[in-house]
């Protein structure tokens, strides 16, 4: 088994338990910082797909980005000395009925499915292809965005703004 | 006169909107819409005059396209079928507000709504369109649950909305019938009148499904079934009747007047109208157990009812359950002599129940309350009024020389060629009305003369304004009966006539 | 199972995705229902990248998967900042108080 | 037609005014500080809009911005449906005491963001667009629900949104991925095509459709995907809540015809449309939409306030208008677009009157409503009660045509659809006893001597009248309405 | 069979009491008023004699014609015409209805007369004289209908009036409740006699002849001779049905209840109505039918046998009455029953016959009874009286012919009538029925004289104060029993048994009553039986002589025959009363009780029980949703930073069950589509 396998392997493997501990983690502060961990992991995995610059924008703004807000919220609501109450989770039992089933019907259908088969498989870097597709085919989503993060801006601002208006 | 239907239909909703524009004055109020409903009494005579007897057919037609896109025409136009009853609804509205003139309560809104329930009435039955027809009969829900809900008696709000929510379920069954009726024309359309020359083209043959499968229903049969259940909540038909009770007992007299006189009416109008010439095969098959069966039963049961009740009201209005129950059965003989008896009942029992719900209503003003017990000795006291309601009575009892005894001759006689033993039932029911009919006047008229009532005045004018002309309908189509009777035979024979072939 | 099989790829995304369900369903608290948000919204851009890489063959796949990135923080920013809003409302009125607010 | 980016931008001017006017209103707002003129320029905005699209319609259909929007009649007609409630909704927030108190600049520049996501949802053609839309749409919502200041049920309902939101489209986009996947392209007319002919595993398929459709139904609000309207709707500001019952709803409806019919699904000569067989759609459908419309009346039947109420309501309106999806023809689709226009009237109408008494009594719970008739509030009493029995779909209000048609679509296909139909009847029997039941606390019960009148200011009519007017108007005479949405179901397929 | 000879008089023999019907009873009060009770008589009486005039005219024209045509017909307008069924409203006379309307008119002309002095003290007198015109109008009516229909209406409208009369004294509930009695009662019979007019109908419209009109349907009678329904000759149904109404009208087991309850009306009301025209109604209408019944011999057999079985019953209980009027009333019952012997032999024409010349005698009877209760206000009780012919020679004298008349000693009428249908039940062997009758006459003639003996005669037993003002009645009402005895003598004479020459009143009928029993029996043997007869009644008198008149065979011995049981059965009227209230009335009252417990219980139930299952359906969604906002406040603040414990209760079902919901049915619908999918 070549290292670029056991690599692979193990940023799954990264991926997947830091996932878990998300979801399993009784304090919430360990799991805002096992998020990082998938974070981390996808990005490795989209190396690994050969999309050099997604990796980079999931570090950027994921990482650099949503984490931190995420961290930040947390310290803003939580006294961290309470720890037993801070993160409490009900009903994981059935959940994981639910889910159990879910997951089990989710890789049953990706192994039978027959998903389209590309002519062949590139690795040459992306980013350039990827910013003209931005301003060329995909000029009005990439506008369209910008539009999205406007909005985003103006309603957090008025959310977040304390006073009443005089 | 040219759309002489149309004015008709429409000049009481002008009416409704100039007493809306009116001001805040009683007096004035009443008679602006009094006036309102005399120029279709007027045309309804004209009718009555220009109507050609001799032809099946219908007459005085309009036709306009409404919505061409679905083929939706505003199509109007009378038979001997509908012109009883556009007689009928004339007349009753016209005496009827007269009747409300007591109403003092928000008298703007009672008059604007009555007025649009007489149009809405009058639509039902000129509609020669499906879906015209469907307007009408639904644009007089609302105006009918205002009037009991808001001028009703104490129960008034149980009554109303259980009288809305029962009609409503029987519509919307309607509905979907008529759509499945439409798609089944060729071209699609709601003209009611192609739909009865295509009523052949309706399938018969048994559905695959359950339980349709079990029952051997066809197409046309399910159809048959969901338009009879709209109507047979109207008539009211066991066990569909139980609003009607609650509905009479807490709506104001005109308006209760007008539930009886006419809104039951538009039930068997209904079948006869649609069921009979459209669905022929499913109407022979279902009429011995759903027309027959079920009228003789209506007869007996709603007359047993009658008998029992201690609400004069209560029991005018069982006392309809049980003669409606004489037109279903009438219906089902397919006999000329039972189709016109049945149709004929319905006039009759238009005016008559119409009379008996102003007498009970003219007691009621006075004295103040219903029950039967508590009368006694009427007659010594009022007794132009009680001679009034002694012809009421006697003609709903169906004595001979009184409209009643003719319509109900008619039916059994016309029943018994086809089921004797249906008809004995129907014959016995006489027997049990003329029971409690008499045993009510006993006991409200008769007797020593309760003291509480001594005091209690004369029927008034007014009253008798509104009654007086019944009774004289009621007399004449007793000994000469023709004068209903002559408009009716020709379309009736002819709507017999579809149904026969199939039987 | 191996790098350069697409259904590997699926497989991480699918448990991802249902393990983002499952905080979303477990969790009492928004901000760790809004993280389990996040890992749903990961694993789907995992598909998405590897599709484009293994289906497609062109860049669409990353560019919707930079897109959902983009959204991502933007709806971080405003769950957040209705989370704060609402951290401010509870500082100021105590829960008790609120049982009198019941329809 | 399949233009580039510079010459799409000739066919784009309803979206330019727009984004202008949101734009001028950020400006605008740092400088002006009187509220009607910033709503004025909201409403100049969208009328200029309204305009620019209505003289769309004579154009060619098309592909836009390399296949990144379609214009064809269909996607114009949600942009005004879009438009008007945006219109409505502005006019209701002028009088409006619960706007007072927010910041009018934002909370329009967000209202119209979201009126420009809805006609991005309606003309999007590919999965990419879909999902940035309605993205922007949600997140517009989002922020909009949660907007008065120190209201504790507004700041939940926000939070509730946003969660079932989240997930929502967290779960529509793992689906599409595997669309994505199986069809090898984001664009909906490659999807078709790939799926029209190579072999494709139906239960992937299948189960991506069940993801998107959380995506989809959240915004339409069907069950079981409904749980935050009611919630919502109580706690945003009412002006905003009419327009999120109509619009919201409507763009959600587009998106979907747009997915599953010109998008996955062929259309035939006939009229009909096939869907990709083997793949039980349209019974998935039916069965949600009688599941929609039973639950959404149930729920309503004993609630106490009326916001709460009508967005039960309109989870089973919901409901009847799937009904015109589940039977794949376009006299379904077109029932659903003429329901539409109808529904828009008629709810919009409802929420009106609601906010009228709101401003005076201070809160929407039936019993302010007792009597109200009696008590100096005639007019809109009886508006309210002609638009409530038009929801409930009696004649001769719109409502009924509406209804009417969505039936005669059903019955049409026949067969088991039959029992849809009778379902939905009963139904509408079921609807009428709450509608009912507000009409009767308003004339038949005879006010408290505490209550006290209720005057409404005059100005408010003019908005409440034409609405009456026109849900009498279309009630009984219907056929442009009917023209109108017949020609509004064109789709550009290529 | 010819046609009939149209005429346009016969409406107005009809018309003219109708007319002074609604004249009195819409003007009537006011004339009161103003011009006082003579013109009230005046108006009342007038349109009577008049028609009894137009009834004579008619009658003469028909004498003036021979047999076969003797039909005059007045034929106003087609009233029904449906179909196969064509009703004229049309009047027809012919020798049968003659002789009845002649009655009528006659008889009942005088009652009229008799009538203005015996109601004058009572203040409705212009009431009482507009129902009792209304009931000649209808009477008329019922005899002169040329179709079952016509003849139907008469009969429903005698119905009527008799229930206003006897109910006339309304304000004492007695009264009205014998009006209903005999109102529902005949309605009973009513309900026969449609459904035999149906039955007919359609069975003559199967031949291709359905017609109501009784020469139509007399003249294709033999068409429907086989024609079965059930298994049974429509005939035998069908005439069985007409006799169930008859038995109704005329007073036969087993509805003969109401008569004696309806003397609760003025005497002259009950001498007119209830015994001399009314009740003969339905001999009336079986003779005019008579073509049918003679199809049908067992009809004709329980016919006779009820008759006599009414007749014995009925003289049973007149035995023991002491009310002077009852005991008339039954005598009533028991001479309907004699007729119905008649018609039972074969002897419409003997019943006919005896019909009218009962019709004189009863009438004169209830008229002297009338006079002697007028004289002694209003009491009716015969214990209280005797030795009255002391006071009232004339009404002594008229009331003692009558009752020789009814006891049916020769030459009076009776004695012809009654010996004729005695004879023709002898003549053809009903020798059973024979032996009844003379039996039952026996009794007659025991009781009438009872009663005779109890009122004339003897000692007076009334109290002191009334005895004083004792007095025979006035002019107008003593004239009239003058007229009415005449004729208990000598209306026999039309109708002669055979050995003396044969009875041209059979003669008359003749062309009506078609099927004429011949009596094939030796003169001797009619000597014979009419012997017997005679001496059966004298023997009756003697009896009755001993106990009442000469005292020395006392009652009480009879009485306590059989411990008394004879007396008890006789003097409860075997009890008919009491076991129909307890069946009939009883058991529908209960039944009416049970249906409306049951309509607004279990229907109405139904109705509001799926409202109500609606409404609770939705109450539970409405349980978890409520249940949910409450929660919310907490929740929220929970969800945000998880506060409280304390909260957990409510918290429980929050976002996250909602989720819980969508996923599991997305992956049920998943799950499903792999089952059942493709």
């Amino acid at each position: 088994m070549s290292v670029s396998t056991a690599v692979f392997y193990l940023i799954a493997l990264i991926t997947v338990v830091s996932a878990g501990m998300v979801a399993f983690s009784r304090n919430i502060i360990y799991s805002a910082f096992s998020l990082l961990g998938t974070f981390m992991g996808v990005a490795g995995i989209y190396i690994f797909l050969g999309a050099d610059f997604v990796a980079a924008v999931q570090v950027l703004i994921y990482v650099g980005g949503i984490l931190v807000l995420i961290l930040f919220a947390v310290m803003l609501t939580h006294r961290i000395t309470d720890v037993e109450v801070t993160n409490r989770a009900a009903g994981r039992i059935p959940a994981l009925i639910i889910v159990g089933a879910l997951v089990y019907l989710l890789i049953e259908t990706i192994r039978v499915t027959p998903w389209v088969k590309a002519k062949e498989l590139v690795y040459a870097a992306t980013t350039a292809k990827i910013g003209d597709l931005f301003l060329y085919t995909y000029l009005l989503p990439f506008e369209l965005a910008s539009l999205v993060l406007l909005a985003a801006m103006i309603g957090a601002v008025v959310l977040s703004r304390k006073e009443i208006k005089e | 006169m040219e759309n002489v239907l149309t004015y008709m239909t429409f000049i009481p909703v002008a009416g409704a909107a100039i007493v809306l524009a009116l001001p805040n004055n009683a007096k004035l109020i009443r008679w602006v819409s009094a006036a309102a409903t005399v120029p279709p009494l007027f045309m309804a005579v004209w009718l009555f005059k220009n109507f050609d007897r001799a032809r099946a057919g219908f007459q005085f037609i309009e036709n306009y396209t409404w919505i061409p896109s679905y083929n939706i025409g505003y199509t109007m136009g009378v038979d001997g079928l509908s012109i009883s009853m556009v007689l009928l609804t004339a007349l009753l509205s016209f005496l009827c507000i007269f009747a409300s003139f007591g109403i003092e309560k928000a008298v703007k809104g009672y008059f604007a709504l009555f007025l649009l329930l007489d149009a809405g009435m009058m639509g039902v039955f000129c509609a020669l369109d499906f879906f015209l027809f469907y307007v009408f009969w639904e644009v007089m829900l609302l105006p009918m649950y205002f009037l009991i809900g808001i001028w009703g008696g104490p129960r008034r709000e149980y009554a109303a909305i259980k009288f809305f929510l029962y009609t409503l379920f029987g519509s919307v069954l309607m509905l979907l019938a008529i759509l499945a009726l439409y798609f089944n024309t060729n071209p699609h359309t709601f003209d009611m009148r192609i739909m009865m020359a295509q009523a052949n083209k309706f399938g018969t043959d048994v559905l695959p499904m359950w339980p349709f499968h079990q029952l051997r229903w066809g197409f046309q049969h399910v159809i048959w079934m969901t338009l009879f259940i709209g109507f047979a909540i109207k008539i009211p038909a066991f066990p569909f009747h139980t609003w009607l009770p609650d509905a009479h007992v807490e709506a104001p007299t005109a308006v209760s007047v007008i539930l009886a006189g006419v809104l039951l009416k538009m039930g068997t109008y209904g079948i006869l109208r649609t069921n009979f010439p459209m669905l022929p095969t499913a109407t022979a098959d279902m009429a011995f157990i759903l027309l027959g069966a079920l009228g003789a039963w209506n007869i007996i049961y709603g007359a047993l009812c009658a008998m029992a009740q201690k609400d004069l009201k209560k029991l005018v209005a069982y006392s309809s359950v049980s003669h409606m129950g004489y037109v279903m059965l009438g219906m089902a003989s397919f006999t000329t002599q039972g189709l016109n008896g049945a149709v004929l009942q319905m006039f009759n029992h238009g005016t008559i129940t119409g009379m008996l719900f102003l007498l009970v209503g003219v007691i009621y003003d006075r004295a103040h309350h219903r029950e039967i017990e508590g009368f006694g000795g009427i007659a010594a006291i009022m007794p132009v009024y009680t001679g009034v309601t002694a012809l009421a009575f006697f003609a709903s009892m169906g004595l001979p020389g009184l409209s009643g005894f003719i319509s109900e001759v008619l039916v059994l006689l016309g029943t018994w060629e086809k089921y004797p033993v249906l008809t004995i039932l129907g014959a016995s029911g006489v027997i049990l009305t003329a029971g409690y009919l008499l045993w009510t006047i006993q006991r409200v008229f008769l007797g020593p003369p309760n003291e509480k009532y001594l005091k209690m005045p004369e029927i008034n004018g007014r009253e008798m304004f509104t009654l007086v002309p019944l009774g004289v309908i009621v007399i004449i189509v007793g000994v000469y009966p023709s004068v209903v009777l002559d408009l009716l035979r020709a379309s009736l024979d002819q709507i017999n006539q579809v149904v026969i072939p199939h039987l | 199972m191996s790098p350069n099989e697409l259904s590997s790829y699926l497989i991480i995304g699918a448990i991802v995705f249902s393990l983002g369900l499952f905080t979303v369903l477990t969790r009492r608290n928004a901000i760790s229902v809004l993280m389990g948000v996040e890992l749903i919204l990961n694993s789907a851009n995992i598909n998405y990248v590897a599709f484009s890489h293994f289906s497609s063959g062109n860049a669409d796949g990353q560019i919707y998967a930079i897109f959902v990135i983009m959204l991502a923080a933007a709806e971080a920013a405003v769950g957040l900042a209705i989370v704060l809003a609402i951290f401010q409302l509870f500082h100021t009125i105590d829960v008790e108080a609120a049982e009198t607010l019941k329809e | 037609m399949d233009l580039k980016n510079v010459a799409s931008l000739s066919f784009f001017y309803p979206e330019f005014i727009l984004s202008a006017t949101i734009l001028l209103l950020i400006v605008v707002d740092l400088i002006v500080r009187s509220r009607r003129g910033i709503a004025m320029i909201a409403l100049v905005g969208c009328f200029g809009a309204l305009i620019a699209t209505l003289d769309l319609y004579s154009a060619q259909p098309g592909w836009l911005f390399h296949r990144m929007m379609i214009l064809d009649n269909f996607s114009l007609f949600f942009k005004v449906v879009a438009l008007t409630a945006t219109i409505l909704c502005i006019w209701m927030s002028l009088s409006s005491n619960e706007i007072e108190q927010v910041h009018e600049g934002e909370y329009y520049t967000l209202l119209l963001t979201c009126t420009l996501g809805m006609f991005f949802m309606a003309s999007s053609s590919n999965l990419l667009m879909a999902y940035l839309s309605l993205e922007l749409v949600s997140l517009t919502s989002y922020v909009l629900t949660g907007f008065l200041p120190h209201n504790r049920r507004s700041s939940e309902a926000a939070l509730k949104y946003l969660i079932y939101g989240g997930v929502a489209s967290g779960t529509m986009i793992y689906g599409m991925s595997w669309i994505f996947g199986m069809a090898g392209s984001l664009d909906y007319a490659a999807i078709q095509a790939a799926l029209g002919q190579s072999e494709f595993n139906k239960a992937a398929l299948f189960m991506a459709f069940v993801f998107i459709l959380a995506g989809f139904g959240y915004k339409i609000v069907f069950v079981p995907f409904h749980m935050w309207s009611p919630d919502v709707y109580q706690g945003a500001p009412t002006p905003f809540t009419a327009f999120l019952s109509v619009a919201s709803n409507a763009a959600g409806i587009a998106i979907m015809i747009r997915f599953f019919f010109p998008g996955v699904s062929r259309s035939l000569p006939s009229g009909d449309w096939a869907f990709l067989s083997g793949v039980e759609w349209p019974q998935v459908l039916l069965f949600l939409s009688m599941i929609t419309m039973t639950v959404g009346n149930l729920c309503a039947l004993n609630q106490r306030n009326l916001k709460r109420m009508l967005a039960y309501s309109g989870i089973a309106h919901a409901g009847y208008m799937m009904m015109g999806l589940a039977v794949l023809n376009n006299d379904g689709l077109s029932a659903i677009l003429f329901y539409l226009v109808v529904y828009l009237i008629m709810n919009v109408g409802a929420f009106l009157v609601v906010a009228m008494i709101a401003n005076v009594t201070g809160n929407e719970d039936i019993e302010t409503y007792r009597g109200l008739a009696w008590r100096g509030a005639i007019v809109p009493a009886v508006c309210l009660a002609v638009f409530l029995f038009s929801l409930t779909g009696l004649p001769p209000f719109a409502g009924f045509v509406g209804k009417f048609f969505l039936f005669s679509a059903v019955l049409k296909q026949g067969g088991a659809f039959g029992a849809l139909a009778l379902v939905a009847a009963i139904n509408s029997v079921i609807s009428l006893y709450y509608y009912a039941k507000i009409v009767k606390t308003m004339f038949l019960d005879m006010p408290n001597p505490e209550d006290k009148t209720v005057s409404v200011a005059v100005n408010n009519f003019t908005l409440l009248i034409p609405l009456t007017v026109l849900t009498i108007v279309f009630g009984l005479y219907f056929s442009p309405l009917v023209r109108y949405t017949s020609q509004s179901l064109r789709f550009f397929v290529k | 069979m010819e046609t009939p000879i149209q005429t346009d008089f016969i409406r107005w023999i009809v018309f003219l009491p109708l007319l002074g019907a609604i004249v009195n009873g819409l003007l009537g009060a006011k004339i009161q008023k103003r011009l006082g009770k003579g013109a009230i008589s005046l108006l009342a009486c007038a349109p009577v004699v008049i028609a009894f005039g137009l009834a004579l005219y008619s009658f003469l024209i028909l004498k003036g014609l021979e047999s076969e045509k003797r039909f005059l017909i007045d034929n106003l307008y087609p009233w029904i015409q449906l179909g196969s069924l064509k009703v004229d409203m049309a009047f027809l006379i012919d020798p049968l209805s003659a002789v009845m309307i002649l009655v009528v008119t006659g008889i009942g002309g005088l009652i009229h007369i008799y009538a203005t002095g015996y109601m004058h003290e009572d203040n409705a007198f212009w009431r009482f004289f507009a129902y009792l015109n209304l009931f000649t109008a209808a009477m008329l009516t019922l005899v002169l209908g040329d179709s079952l229909l016509v003849l139907f209406v008469g009969w429903e409208g005698v119905g009527l009036c008799s229930y206003a009369l006897i109910g006339f004294w309304y304000t004492d509930h007695a009264n009205a409740r014998a009006g209903n009695k005999a109102f529902i009662v005949n309605r009973v019979g009513d309900f026969g006699f449609v459904l035999g007019m149906f039955l007919l109908f359609w069975t003559l419209d199967a031949q291709g002849h359905g017609s109501l009109t009784f020469r139509e349907m007399v003249k294709w009678a033999p068409t429907i001779k086989d024609s079965m329904i059930w298994g049974v000759p429509v005939i035998t149904l069908a005439t069985l049905f007409l006799f169930v109404g008859a038995t109704g009208k005329s007073a036969q087991i087993p509805l003969f209840v109401w008569l004696p309850d309806a003397m609760a009306g003025p005497t002259p009301v009950s001498a007119l109505i209830h015994a001399a025209t009314m009740v003969t109604a339905g001999v009336y209408m079986t003779a005019r039918m008579n073509v049918f019944f003679s199809m049908a011999p067992a009809t004709l057999h329980v016919i006779a046998v009820i008759g006599v079985a009414t007749a014995l019953v009925a003289a049973s209980i007149a035995l023991t009455q002491y009310d002077i009027k009852k005991v008339l009333a039954y005598s009533t019952v028991s001479q309907l029953g004699y007729m119905f012997i008649g018609i039972g032999v074969g002897g419409y024409a003997a019943a006919v016959f005896h019909l009218m010349t009962h019709a004189f005698f009863k009438a004169c009877l209830f008229l002297g009874s009338g006079s002697v209760i007028h004289a002694m206000h209003h009491e009716q009780d015969m214990r209280k009286m005797g030795g009255l012919k002391a006071w009232m020679p004339v009404t002594f004298i008229t009331f003692f012919i009558s009752v020789l008349a009814i006891a049916g000693f020769p030459p009076f009428a009776g004695f012809f009538s009654k010996d004729e249908i005695l004879w023709l039940a002898a003549s053809n062997e009903h020798w059973g029925i024979w032996f009844f009758a003379v039996c039952g006459a026996g009794l007659t003639a025991f009781y009438m004289f009872r009663q005779l003996f109890m009122t004339f005669y003897g000692s007076c037993r009334a109290d002191h104060h009334t005895q004083e003002h004792l007095h025979e009645s006035p002019q107008v009402m003593t004239l009239p029993l003058v007229v009415l005895a005449i004729g208990a003598v000598f209306a026999g004479l039309i109708g002669l048994p055979g050995v003396l020459g044969g009875s041209q009143f059979a003669q008359w009928l003749e062309p009506v009553i078609h099927a004429h029993e011949e009596a094939h029996a030796s003169h001797a043997l009619e000597w014979g039986l009419m012997a017997v007869s005679v001496s059966v009644a004298s023997f009756g008198v003697f009896v009755a002589y001993l106990m009442y008149r000469r005292e020395s065979l006392s009652p009480d011995m009879f009485a306590n025959l059989a411990g008394g049981l004879f007396y008890r059965l006789f003097d409860r009227k075997w009890y008919f009363d009491e076991i129909y209230q307890v069946i009939f009335v009883n058991g529908t009252l209960l039944l009416a009780r049970l249906g409306a417990l049951f309509d607004q219980y279990i229907i109405d139930g139904l109705v509001d029980g799926s409202a109500a299952l609606v409404r609770f359906v939705s109450w539970l969604n409405g349980l978890f949703d409520q249940y949910i906002i409450d929660g919310i406040v907490n929740a929220i603040a929970n969800i945000t930073f998880g506060i409280g414990n304390k909260f957990r209760r409510v918290q429980t079902g929050n976002i996250n069950s909602y989720l819980y919901g969508i996923l599991l049915a997305v992956v049920l619908l998943i799950i499903a589509k792999l089952r059942y999918g493709s």
